[in-house]
């Protein structure tokens, strides 16, 4: 054990704030990081899951184009 | 041997693996890097001319070193995908950058920080942090390179050319930083390299890499596995995998 | 029957995530004239431009003479011919200067020959005005030139008819034919309603968001 | 016309091509062609590297001392950003209106035509630089044997921009904000011709020998020469399959 007591351990001499600002940064973004790919993946499976749902438009064939004009009034 | 090869390559056999080594991978880089630090902070003999400050190395050492193997990494996976265009390679490659990324920036804020204690500056244009600074825009520049090719493919593979192109300098500019460093100030002293580190000192930060080594092998694990579900949605495994989840 | 000049062999292609065309399968005879259709969207474009070897997101084989392609890269492109929706031509050089370049790495051709053959396409008097002056049409004539002096074996042409006035059409229509006849393979897409007796199709279909 | 053969065209081997090295001149001349028709684009990055050298005395200081001191690297970050500015026409205009396409389909090794459009762009933005570089290199107070020295590192230097950033270009073309996305994909792969470049002007002007950094600087430019025109040809052929 290198330190006497706890209060000597959260001290550090005087650099207790830089070796803990460092160890909480570290832990955050880490987490952060974990979070963000754990979250990415409940999305894609979400995804692809309504995708897989079947669409009320089964006949996926491509509407012939007209192109007749759409009359709009413009008063 | 082209089977192996090819099945390695496959990315329905790597989800399956994946899967059953990534507790295993979490628990056991939890465990080490947990061991490594506690015995860093807590046990280990304070350091003659840094005093406590040095207790830092067993973050910022291991955040150093992990950012650039995972550039090598990334640099033998490009190779790969262009070379046999294996999808595993850019599934690798497109999912490590940002890990990569986060790991190059904590090297850079714990270097920072524990600069202001020991030189008394937040920011010290010294060799070794300003080499991680030029390995953070390399990362930045390949996340944004592969952000802005929508074609998944394409973009995997203009990724790879990057990667490759950086690989390449990465040596250059080390060494070019090095003599810059050298032309402006004599080095005294560095943060990392004792002329002997007891073993108190040293043993922890070698479990504190390898626990670290091992969570990014999770995080990678899980990266892939993300950007394979998203990519491979059309095949049938998929499809039953994602069915078969949660309900 | 000759053996085929290129061939697709269950040619794959997605796009954005979107399946343009699977299990595709296409032999390029020396002698025949293919169609590939489709509706706007269905991939003809892409499909040219994979058969071109500009494309390489596919997957499948493609085989040049019976041979992989890749591995014969150099023979295969100094014998197809490709014209794309791009005309390929500098609006700051002139015709003859334009065609100079894009002869210049396959072949020396005189400026005698490539004079005639802008004459040919209807530009005589055109040769040396700044493309960026000529029409639309009048720059596409600049690359059909090539045709006039083309030697490949293959050519591979998306859109040709596109901006060409009616009797450039039928002239157009007629080298083909010719060139089919004396042993050229050519592919094309077009709207136009081309047609030719002997004239193989491949048809692209519309919209596959589903699939296995 | 010979319709003696009636089905069948004769198929060319690669041996009948046209060699390799008149395909790259021919590459050259055509991007020079093109270049002096259109003389307002070759200003631009000059008048470019000029504008910022300017601002280093207005924006720091004009002083002789600082000047002296901080003039190799004022410069070489100008020339450096003025290249950069430059890449973004590399191939787009190329791309654009199809040549590009003809480009990569000629019969010939892609690389070195590569190198040509890379050597081309070279002698149409580095050179210029290297050539007004004396006069701004008075202008920010360096003394003789420095400037000369100043003109050999740009000299050298230049082309090795050119060439990575060849690679850049390619990667990004026809992407939107392409011209951001380049400079981010360049810089720092910029940095150790930088260094070696002001690093040396510097040993120059406290009359060090600088035959090393030179030669270092040479072999960059070995390197460069060999490897980019693979990559940036790897990177056109990427590019174009995804338009």
């Amino acid at each position: 054990m290198a330190f006497d007591s706890f209060s000597a351990f959260l001290a550090m001499d005087g650099h207790g704030p830089y070796v803990w600002t460092c160890y909480a940064v570290f832990f955050l973004l880490m987490g952060v990081m974990t979070w963000w790919s754990l979250r990415q993946r409940r999305a894609v499976i979400a995804q692809q899951r309504r995708r897989m749902a079947p669409t009320p438009s089964a006949d996926e064939r491509p509407a012939a184009a007209s192109f007749t004009r759409i009359e709009s009034s413009q008063d | 041997m082209w089977q192996i090869f090819h099945k390695l390559g496959s990315p329905k056999w790597f989800f399956g693996i994946a899967s059953t080594l990534m507790p295993w991978l979490l628990v056991a880089g939890a465990a080490l890097l947990m061991t490594g630090i506690v015995w860093g902070l807590v046990f280990a003999p304070q350091d003659y001319l840094q005093g406590n400050s040095y207790r830092i190395i067993f973050i910022h050492v291991p955040s150093a070193f992990l950012a650039q193997s995972v550039y090598i990494m990334m640099a033998v996976a490009a190779l790969v995908t262009l070379v046999w265009r294996m999808k595993l390679a850019d599934v690798f490659v497109t999912a490590v950058a940002p890990v990569g990324a986060v790991l190059t920036f904590l090297a850079l804020f714990t270097g920072a920080v524990w600069g202001k204690p020991t030189w008394g500056t937040w920011w010290i244009w010294d060799a070794r942090l300003t080499s991680m600074l030029i390995l953070l825009f390399l990362y930045f520049g390949v996340m944004a390179l592969g952000a802005a090719i929508s074609d998944e493919k394409s973009s995997a593979r203009a990724v790879a050319v990057l990667v490759l192109v950086g690989v390449v300098n990465i040596p250059i500019i080390k060494y070019s930083v090095e003599w810059w460093n050298t032309l402006h100030q004599p080095a005294t002293f560095k943060l990392t390299e004792k002329p002997s580190m007891p073993a108190e000192m040293w043993v922890p930060l070698l479990l504190s890499v390898l626990g670290l080594y091992l969570i990014f092998g999770w995080l990678a694990c899980l990266r892939m596995q993300t950007h394979i579900l998203a990519r491979e949605g059309r095949t049938r495994w998929v499809k039953e995998l994602v069915q078969a989840r949660e309900n | 029957m000759s053996e085929p000049l290129l061939q697709a062999v269950n040619l794959q292609c997605e796009r954005d995530d979107r399946i343009l065309f699977r299990d595709l399968s296409v032999s390029i005879l020396p002698g025949t004239l293919t169609r590939v259709e489709g509706p706007n969207g269905s991939g003809k474009t892409t499909l040219l431009r994979i058969l071109a070897g500009l494309n390489d997101s596919y997957s499948g084989d493609m085989l040049w003479r019976g041979r992989p392609r890749h591995t014969y890269r150099e023979e295969f492109l100094r014998n197809m011919l490709y014209l794309g929706h791009r005309p390929g031509i500098k609006p700051l050089l002139t015709p003859m200067e334009n065609l100079r370049t894009l002869m210049a790495g396959r072949r020396y051709v005189t400026d005698k020959v490539l004079w005639q053959a802008l004459e040919g396409t209807g530009l005589g008097g055109f040769q040396n005005v700044p493309s960026r002056n000529l029409s639309a049409g009048q720059q596409r004539r600049v690359a059909l030139a090539r045709l006039l002096v083309a030697d490949e074996p293959l050519w591979i042409l998306d859109e040709i008819f596109t901006a060409i006035d009616i009797h450039g059409v039928a002239a157009l229509e007629r080298l083909l034919v010719e060139r089919v006849a004396s042993g050229g393979a050519i592919v094309v897409t077009t709207h136009h309603d081309f047609n030719l007796p002997s004239m193989h199709r491949v048809t692209l279909g519309g919209r596959h968001d589903h699939g296995l | 016309m010979t319709m003696a053969s009636e089905t069948k065209l004769p198929v060319r081997t690669s041996e009948e091509s046209v060699s390799a090295l008149s395909a790259m001149k021919a590459v050259f001349s055509r991007d020079l062609k093109t270049a002096f028709r259109q003389p307002q684009d070759l200003l631009n990055p000059l008048l470019f590297f000029v504008m910022v050298v300017t601002l280093f005395p207005l924006g720091v200081s004009p002083e002789v001392s600082f000047l002296r001191e901080a003039g190799s690297g004022i410069l070489w970050v100008a020339a450096l950003l003025s290249v950069l500015l430059s890449l973004d026409h590399l191939y787009r205009h190329d791309f654009d209106d199809g040549t590009l396409e003809q480009l990569v389909l000629q019969p010939q090794p892609l690389f070195l035509l590569v190198l040509a459009k890379s050597l081309a762009h070279w002698v149409l933005t580095g050179l210029p630089l290297v050539m007004l570089a004396p006069v701004l290199g008075v202008m920010v107070h360096l003394e003789g044997n420095s400037v000369a020295i100043l003109c050999l590192t740009l000299l050298i230097g230049t082309p090795v921009l050119s060439l990575i950033g060849s690679i850049g270009a390619a990667l990004t073309l026809g992407l939107r904000s392409a011209g951001v996305l380049l400079s981010l994909l360049i810089i720092p792969l910029y940095i150790p011709v930088l260094i070696f470049g002001t690093g040396t002007v510097m040993a120059a002007s406290e009359s060090a020998p600088v035959g090393g950094q030179l030669a270092l600087m040479g072999a960059f430019l070995v390197l460069a020469l060999t490897l980019a025109p693979f990559a940036s040809a790897a990177a056109l052929r990427i590019s174009l399959s995804n338009s």
